[in-house]
């Protein structure tokens, strides 16, 4: 499985726990998410000051002043609207979103989550970060299981920085999902292509298997994706 | 994402008659009322509420309650326990009704409340203002000096049921306004579990300038047409 | 000299002090200035959301969601702004506003003002009087200089509940105007009408003479005024 | 007061071209600089400053730098001291710098920055906000329970000068603005002694909808039309 396989895996399933509302997609496999949500039924939320983002422009449509979060060039839909990042920032510290999709550097079982920065070089960008997961109903945590090391990223406790306390509701990966409940995590799904062993490995939290807890056949799911 | 036609965009907001919409308040509710003087009162649906529900036991947050509204109407009705605004001092029946025990007043400046609303409805729970320090509205609350000059500590203001009066929505329930009847309206929006909107016109999705549009509908529950009965 | 007669002097005289800039009026006779600022030099802001208030509209052209913060129809000009009331006082609180003229109960010759309570009534409302006598750059009271008794307003310590602290400016009255500087009353005009002896009779506040001291013939003022 | 025609209309604000209004800029100023990612940055103030003043040792409130932004080259002539806004991390000179001891950087979020700015600029002096609560961001901030909730208290932010990037104005001095560009313009417009504005056009009083201006004159003190000469 190529990388961006992986990645487009990962935005697929956490799309899938979207059916409707205002939704914030952060950087990296967040943004691929906005491909596979329900056409018309999720709004796109940006913290430069646009509820409603539509799809990327082709490039003789691009407009310097039409851009989203990740600076990239963006369109509106019809029932979009413009404002300051001041009432941006009040959707989203106010809990007027229903859900953010981030990724994370690390996340703990208590859902803790760390995204900003690395412990010993320097700390020069935050962001929108920080309100986004404070505030947002819903934080998604949609992540690769482990760092490109190698290392695992699901810790019981969070060794970098955090960006904010107890805030992560649900966590994505390649191979699972998760979700924490009252500080405690649970396994509520896995692909069958690892087994629980390999999984344990990676996963260097507790956990519990949650009630729902089911068994999906990534290969199929990507297949009918493709 | 693909390209989609208006039609096809649905948010969460209901657009319902008033009777319905007043349905989902609940009884005692802390509730918002826009509107400064007889301007941008919701009075289509407080006047449903009125007719339609039992609802009593009210907290309102509102500016004031203004002679000749529905509002006065349901404080008139002692379906109001509790006011928390800036003005009463026009209205006789409030100050005797003050007197005699019936109704609880908070009396907050009038930049206090507008500002504790905004706030409120921002996920910003306390601020520092300078009005009132030094003065008897600010003598059971905590001060403090920044750059040698005394403010006072205000917590905001949430609520569970805000009625607003815009001027029109569109069918996504983005709102707009008109002229001073804008007033405290699109931050009570902000401010409340469930903002339930009337409007003088519905219009279709992209009628709106999205860069006039007031009150974007992330803020919006539900909205109601005034004199419709039905959508 | 009729009550509307002292009224309109001293609103005409409170206009003097306006060259330019945005002023909020506040009820009484504060409202009456209005009809004696330079025209389009002067803009009127009203805390309920409107910057730009035109004059009173013949009663055809009455609109109810045009009102300014005196419950009264009124017009907007070409440069007119509408906006919420937290701008609104985003406007007053924050110092933008070049000045305000208001009534009082009672002024102290250290700038404290007292204009919304009187101790032993119910106190029921205080409106936006505390915003603005907080923020705006100059706070010019515009009064009669005693009550309908006959009692002192101006006064070396106010004995009503405050509106706020040493924020007065200047003091008009149909006998006097004075100012308040570093917490010292100080008469800078006189009318020719009153005696010092029967001017100190009605003003219980101590004050010097100011530097630019001058008397003031209120009679010929108010011929060339009607 | 009567009637009056357009013409006679006279606010306090100044057209300049873009020379005089940047020569208003005190050295060493605490300045505000509007714009998000590469969008309504001020972009013709700021390269109007670098070539006609010698101002330097300045502080910038900007929510970055921008690599290929006059800001960015105002930044690599060394002429910016120290920078408040919430990422800094695309600008590889930046970083550089900083390690190096060359800028001074103050890391905010950006909803704390914003709201910062904006009750910085309505009379606000401090608020609580939930943001970075529990984080390093907060480490040296005061924090308070409210409900349960831990919230950090933080100072709001004045300037001396703001350069603001708007699209029109009219010839009193009201503003609107175009799409994202909006961002962080508004705010600082309000929240500065001195607020210059940079704009694509200027147009006759009453062009702009009462409804749709954005930015009131009374938060503005300079306009300039960009690439004017003179006014």
């Amino acid at each position: 499985m190529t990388d961006l396989t992986v990645k487009r895996y990962i935005a697929w399933r956490a799309a899938q726990e979207l059916q409707a509302g205002v939704v914030n997609l952060g950087i990296g496999i967040p943004t691929l998410v906005a491909d596979y949500l329900s056409p018309g039924l999720v709004t796109l939320h940006s913290e430069n000051g646009i509820l409603g983002v539509g799809p990327s422009p082709v490039p003789e449509d691009e407009d310097p002043d039409l851009i989203n979060a990740g600076k990239a060039p963006v369109t509106i839909q019809p029932h979009s609207s413009f404002f300051d990042s001041s009432l941006s920032f009040a959707m989203m510290r106010g809990g007027h979103l229903d859900a953010t999709i981030i990724g994370a550097l690390q996340v703990a079982a208590n859902g803790d989550i760390a995204s900003w920065a690395i412990p010993g070089k320097d700390v020069l960008g935050v962001g929108g970060a920080m309100d986004l997961v404070v505030g947002a109903k819903r934080v998604i945590v949609a992540t690769t299981h482990v760092t490109p090391k190698g290392e695992p990223k699901i810790l019981s406790k969070c060794k970098y920085p955090l960006t904010a306390k107890g805030r992560v509701d649900t966590i994505i990966t390649e191979y699972a999902v998760f979700k924490i409940r009252q500080s405690k995590l649970y396994l509520v799904e896995k692909v069958e292509e690892i087994s629980f062993e390999d999984l344990n490995q990676i996963t260097e939290a507790p956990y519990e298997i949650g009630g729902n807890f089911k068994t999906v056949v990534r290969e199929e799911l990507m297949h009918a994706l493709s | 994402m693909s390209e989609m036609s208006v039609g096809s965009i649905i948010t969460n907001v209901e657009f319902l008659c008033a009777e319905e919409a007043v349905s989902k308040i609940p009884n005692k509710a802390r509730m918002m009322v826009g509107g400064f003087g007889r301007s941008g009162i919701p009075e289509y649906l407080l006047e449903t509420m009125i007719e339609t529900t039992e609802i009593d036991g009210l907290t309102i947050i509102s500016n004031n309650i203004s002679e000749g509204s529905n509002l006065h109407h349901l404080f008139m009705l002692g379906r109001i326990k509790k006011a928390i605004g800036t003005y009463y001092t026009t209205s006789k029946e409030v100050v005797k009704a003050y007197r005699e025990n019936r109704i609880e007043i908070e009396l907050l400046p009038q930049g206090t409340l507008s500002e504790a609303l905004r706030l409120g409805g921002s996920g910003i729970p306390a601020f520092y203002t300078p009005t009132s320090a030094g003065t008897e509205l600010a003598k059971n609350k905590e001060s403090r000096m920044f750059n040698g000059r005394e403010y006072v500590l205000e917590e905001s203001l949430t609520a569970k049921v805000a009625l607003v009066r815009a001027h029109k929505a569109d069918r996504a329930g983005n709102l707009i306004y008109r002229k001073s009847a804008r007033n405290f309206n699109p931050l009570m929006a902000m401010a409340a579990d469930l903002t339930i909107v009337e409007v003088d016109e519905i219009v279709e999705m992209g009628e709106l300038d999205p860069e006039q549009i007031v009150t974007p509908f992330i803020f919006v529950d539900v909205v109601v047409e005034r004199g419709r009965e039905n959508d």
